[in-house]
Parts: C-alpha cells; sequence; structure tokens
C-alpha cells in the first residue's frame, strides 16, 4: 500500500508547529455538528436552565484555550490587564478568529456599571436554528456566552455571561446580544489601577 | 549554564502543576523542596505585579542570598516560575517564551484540563532541552 | 393572479410534513392535504413501476388542464412537489432552492425531529422569501 | 432539464460559506470532553460518538446532495469514490483517496490526508482505547443508509495510536431496495 494518505509525521504531538488558524471547514460541517451538541445536551438535561448551564460549560473550555492561544499568536505575548483592553479583546480578535468579522456592536449597560453587551445581528452559531416558542427565552448563544466567559474568567476577569435575543424594530430577526456582567473585585482593581 | 535551578509551573488559582530541577548541579533532595519554597513564597508578589503591566515576563522579581527568582505570567494567568543563580536575562526570557509555546500545545489539547497537573513525558524532556539549551 | 397554488413536503414513508398553500385558489384543509400527500406518494412510486424506461424515478411533471404539477424527489426520498398555474416556468428551479432551503433551515434545525411535521420559523421566512422572488420573475415574464 | 454535473469537491468548497477550522475543531474537542465526563467508560464514548455522527450523517446528506449535483450513484465503488473526492472535500476541505478495494468491491479504505478535528489531540493513559475521531465513521454510515446503502464503518489506522494516517474501512453490508411497498401487507 503505498503512502497514500501520510500525514507529516512528528515523533510526538508537541513538535507539531502552532497552526496558523488559516485552515477552513465548511460552515454547514460546524451548523450539523454544533446542531448535534445542542441535541445531545437536550437528552442529558430536564430543564431549558440546565441546557443553557450545559451549553455554555462547553464554551467555556472552548474560551479558555482561545485565549492562550490568540494571545501567544496573534497578540505578540501580550496580556490584557485593563477592562476595556479585555472586552475589544474579545469583541475583535476573539470574534474575528471565531466567527470570522468583529461583533456588530460592544457597548456598556446604561443601567449598571458593571454591565458590558456584545451584540450580534446575526450569530453564527443561531444561523440556522429556530427555537421553538415554548422554550421561551431559550437562546444557543449559551455556547457563546461560555466563550466569552472562559476568556474573561481566565485573564483574570470573572464575570456572569449570558445570551440574549434582542427583538429589533423593523427586523423579523431577533438580534443576539452576549451580556457581561463583571464580578465586584474586577470593578475595585479597575478603581485601584486608576 | 545556571548551577542551580528550579523551573515550576503554578496555575492561575496558585496549584503547581509541573516541576523541574535543571541545574547543572548535582541534585540534591532537600534542595529541590528549598527552592519550591521559596518559589512559593514569590506568589504574591507575582500576583500584584502581574496587573501593572501587560508583558509576561516580570524578569527578577525576588531574592534569597545568591539566588534570584523570574517570573513569566501567561494570557490565562499561568505562571512559569524560575529560581536561578545564571545572569543572562535573554536566555532566561528565550527559555520563557519556547516553554510558553509548548504550554499553549499541551493546553489546545482537549484531553487535558486546565489547571491541573502536566504528565505529558514530552513536556519534561522538552523542557528539560530548552532548559540546557538556553539556562 | 397567483401562479402558485400551493406546496407540499413529504418524507420518505409518504407523510405530510410540510402544506402551504399561496391564495384561495386549490387551498386544502388538513386531512385533504395529508390525503393529497399519501396518494401522490403511491402514485409517485407506482410511475416507476409502470414506467417502460428502466431506473426512472417517478413523475415530475403532471399538467392537467387547470393545473400543473411539478414534482422533485430527493436521492433520500423526502418529495417536494408544487401545484401552479398552467404553463407556468421555472418551478424546477424553485423546488431545487427549496430542496437547499430545507437542508439549511430544516435539517441544520437541533429542535427539528426528523420525518416530523416542519416548524421551523426560518425555513418559512426563507421560503416566502424564494417564492416571492421567483413570482417576480414569473410576472416580469 | 439536463441532469448538471456533478460538481467537484473543490468547486463547492470554494462555493459554500466558510468558518475557521479552529472553532470546529475546539468545539469537537468540546463535545469529546463533555461525553467523556458523562459517559467515564471509554467504550461508550466511542459508542456515543459513532451514534451522533450517525444522526448528522441523515441529515448531512441531503446537503451534500442538493449541492454537488450528484446524480444516482451506479454502485458501491462510484459512491465510495464521491464520498472521498467530493464529500470530504464540501464539509471538511480536505482530500480522502479511495484504496484497498477488495474483489467484489463491496468493501475499501477512504484514507484522509488531513484531519480537521484534531490539532492537538494526544490520548492521555485513562484515554487508551478511545476512537477520538469516532464520529466520520458514524457520518458516512448514517449518510449511505439514506440512500439505501447499509455499511459498517471501522477505523484501520489512527494517528492518535500511533499510525501513520487516518483509515477508515467502509464495507457495504446490504444495498436495501426501497421500492414502494404498496402490496397492502405491512
Amino acid at each position: 500500500m503505498i503512502g497514500v494518505g501520510k500525514i507529516k509525521q512528528y515523533s510526538n504531538v508537541l513538535d507539531k508547529p502552532l497552526s496558523k488558524g488559516k485552515q477552513e471547514v465548511s460552515l454547514s460541517a460546524f451548523a450539523f455538528l454544533f446542531s448535534e451538541l445542542v441535541q445531545y445536551n437536550q437528552t442529558q438535561v430536564d430543564n431549558i436552565a440546565e441546557l443553557e448551564r450545559r451549553l455554555e460549560d462547553a464554551g467555556y473550555a472552548v474560551g479558555a484555550r482561545v485565549l492562550e492561544l490568540l494571545c501567544h499568536r496573534d497578540k505578540g505575548n501580550r496580556r490584557e490587564t485593563r477592562l476595556l483592553g479585555i472586552l475589544s479583546f474579545v469583541h475583535s480578535t476573539v470574534w474575528k478568529v471565531l466567527f470570522g468579522k468583529v461583533a456588530d456592536s460592544l457597548e456598556k449597560g446604561t443601567e449598571h456599571e458593571d454591565e458590558y453587551m456584545i451584540s450580534e445581528k446575526e450569530l453564527l452559531v443561531n444561523k440556522f436554528i429556530s427555537t421553538p416558542k415554548d422554550m421561551g427565552t431559550f437562546n444557543c448563544g449559551a455556547f457563546v456566552a461560555g466563550i466569552v466567559r472562559g476568556v474573561l474568567d481566565s485573564a483574570g476577569f470573572p464575570a456572569v455571561v449570558t445570551a440574549h435575543f434582542v427583538p429589533m424594530e423593523g427586523q423579523q430577526r431577533p438580534r443576539t446580544t452576549i451580556l457581561i456582567k463583571f464580578a465586584e473585585e474586577v470593578l475595585q482593581r479597575e478603581a485601584r489601577l486608576g | 549554564m545556571a548551577t542551580t535551578a528550579c523551573f515550576i509551573i503554578v496555575s492561575r488559582n496558585d496549584i503547581p502543576i509541573y516541576e523541574a530541577e535543571v541545574g547543572s548541579a548535582a541534585k540534591r533532595e532537600d534542595a529541590a523542596q528549598l527552592h519550591q519554597f521559596i518559589l512559593h513564597a514569590a506568589l504574591d508578589i507575582v500576583q500584584d505585579l502581574a496587573w501593572t503591566t501587560s508583558a509576561m515576563f516580570l524578569k527578577a522579581i525576588d531574592r534569597f542570598n545568591d539566588l534570584v527568582v523570574s517570573v513569566y505570567v501567561t494570557a490565562g494567568h499561568t505562571r512559569f516560575m524560575l529560581l536561578h543563580d545564571s545572569r543572562n536575562d535573554d536566555g532566561i526570557k528565550s527559555f520563557f517564551q519556547e516553554v510558553h509555546e509548548l504550554y499553549v500545545k499541551i493546553l489546545l489539547n482537549p484531553l487535558y484540563l486546565p489547571g491541573s497537573r502536566i504528565t505529558s513525558s514530552h513536556f519534561d524532556t522538552k523542557v528539560r532541552a530548552l532548559a540546557r539549551k538556553y539556562l | 393572479m397567483a401562479a402558485i397554488y400551493s406546496l407540499y413536503i413529504i418524507n420518505k414513508s409518504g407523510g405530510l410534513i410540510f402544506y402551504k398553500d399561496y391564495g384561495s385558489k386549490g387551498r386544502m384543509d388538513t386531512n385533504d392535504s395529508l390525503r393529497v400527500a399519501s396518494l401522490w406518494h403511491s402514485m409517485h412510486a407506482i410511475s416507476q413501476q409502470l414506467s417502460p424506461t428502466t431506473g426512472c424515478s417517478g413523475i415530475e411533471l403532471l399538467e392537467a388542464d387547470t393545473f400543473d404539477l411539478h414534482c422533485f424527489q430527493s436521492l433520500t426520498g423526502t418529495k417536494f412537489f408544487v401545484v401552479c398555474e398552467p404553463g407556468t416556468q421555472h418551478m424546477e428551479a424553485l423546488l431545487k432552492v427549496i430542496y437547499e432551503l430545507y437542508t439549511d433551515y430544516v435539517l441544520k434545525n437541533p429542535f427539528y425531529e426528523m420525518e416530523m411535521p416542519i416548524r421551523c420559523e426560518l425555513f418559512d421566512v426563507n421560503l416566502t422569501q424564494a417564492i416571492q422572488k421567483d413570482r417576480v420573475v414569473l410576472l416580469g415574464r | 432539464m439536463a441532469p448538471a454535473a456533478p460538481r467537484s469537491g473543490d468547486a463547492i468548497f470554494a462555493s459554500v460559506e466558510r468558518v475557521n477550522a479552529e472553532l470546529f475543531t475546539l468545539t469537537y474537542g468540546a463535545i469529546v470532553r463533555q461525553l467523556l465526563t458523562d459517559l467515564e467508560e471509554v467504550e461508550e464514548v466511542n459508542k456515543q460518538l459513532d451514534q451522533m455522527g450517525y444522526n448528522i450523517g441523515i441529515r448531512l446528506i441531503d446537503e451534500f446532495l442538493a449541492k454537488s449535483n450528484v446524480s444516482r450513484c451506479v454502485d458501491f465503488k462510484e459512491t465510495a469514490e464521491v464520498i472521498a473526492k467530493v464529500g470530504f472535500k464540501m464539509f471538511l476541505g480536505v482530500t480522502a483517496s479511495v484504496t484497498n478495494w477488495d474483489a467484489d468491491g463491496t468493501c475499501c479504505s477512504i484514507v484522509l490526508e488531513d484531519n480537521p478535528l484534531v490539532d492537538f489531540v494526544e490520548l492521555p493513559d485513562t484515554c487508551q482505547g478511545l476512537y477520538y475521531c469516532n464520529i466520520l465513521s458514524g457520518v458516512i454510515r448514517g449518510a449511505l443508509e439514506m440512500v439505501s446503502m447499509k455499511t459498517e464503518v471501522t477505523w484501520i489506522r489512527d494517528v492518535l495510536r500511533g499510525d501513520d494516517a487516518y483509515e477508515l474501512q467502509v464495507k457495504l453490508l446490504k444495498q436495501v431496495p426501497e421500492e414502494y411497498p404498496y402490496k397492502d401487507d405491512e
């Protein structure tokens, strides 16, 4: 059998160079995989809140890895130490790598000091998903909320992160807003660092 | 080549996940214990320092007799700490940066739990090789 | 002038999983639409046996004096058929577009269970747009 | 309307919407991690991954047919060729080749040049029996079953277990004729 399909061989995985992040797969491949992730988790839970939590947990571990990879590869080994820095890292660097574009908007919450919102008219993971009415406010974007929390938590900015559908007038489809509510310690440190 | 050098990796919540005596001097068991104790003592200095700079390499942050503590903090606040007697800052920085690349690859393994002990033997061999090369 | 009267989608065992009518002509209530679906499923299958040519894949076009019926069956057995005004053009192309919308907004929806009736909001939205866009093409004829 | 000529995998891959492979790899890693926590038994995880692949395959086949204009495959040989040449490229952007045909053309191997499911995976001692990419075998089995081909898909070579390539064996068990059983027997 000639060496068909001989993959560049490395004696061990650590010899392999880090990927440049240029390789692609079809959106369909991701959509089918994500749909299966949701369906599998539906069989493991008995209410919607649990389903959202499980999707978030799945995303959390992705976030922790994305932070280290992107700060090392795309950010030249620089760490984010300020709140606006980490938020713009998520809103642009993370979004561009994972979803191919910068997020539509990053806003500070109006009512609360510790709230920020990243919104997306068409969140990639929700592109083909129609959430049944009887699932209320459930949003598969919980997976993305988990990724964001994973990035923020690992970077030292613990927060509660949730995904919400927000209707937009004149639009049939609501946009998805990722609501980030930072922990008290983050705001105190920000104040201290001045 | 540093005669005495002790390298540890500490997770974000201060749990050691990797240790290696990488100095050229003969290894003495009690020395390793002492080295790790010194490094742990320096942790709280690291905690505050890390927020004052966006750099990962924090250089020398503490001293113990003729031994110096150099630290490197990754984006996820995993800390590489080196107790050494050599003065070769550039060598130490390169050592940390190359270990960082290895650490990212370990972390990208979905079957590795972030913050748990690094048990990959390949990782250990490569770290010791890097130490011989740079320290 | 409602060029397209109605659209049916049948699963591979003949069950109706989607029915939509466009305007009053040829409107069916739910029982009738179910009956039409299984009737068509059997006719489509029998036609393969009757056909003199081997490897025939069943009726693709049924022309009657008051309507045409264009049918597309995927290799997986799902049938899409549209009832429209006689002589309407582009129906094969429209059915192909609907098939692709089905693969996107139905099969990639985690809340859709295979072979069951389609209740996917995104499918309806995109279908309406596809039919409208196509109707413009028809009117522009 | 003359059936359009089947499009090459490259042509389709270039024309469809694509995402960064890292999102795909990291999401798949999250799935495997979830299964390992939920099921603990590595053999159970292998089964569940295959089942999840099957669930994807029975849905993905329609997109494959819709986008590739593939008309009915003459025989299993052509089918395997189309899966390798068109299917893997169209969805995963990787080339695959078909080899090792048996005498009567009902069993072959599909060998992957690259595998976007895997980036820096190293099987720890606790996961030695794991077939990390087992979702792929399920996808092929599910997809073929929807076009009336019952198959058995197993791993022959797996880089994560020390082999030099990823090789799947696809064995045709039964070609299920799907004439409509209109004799009222059911």
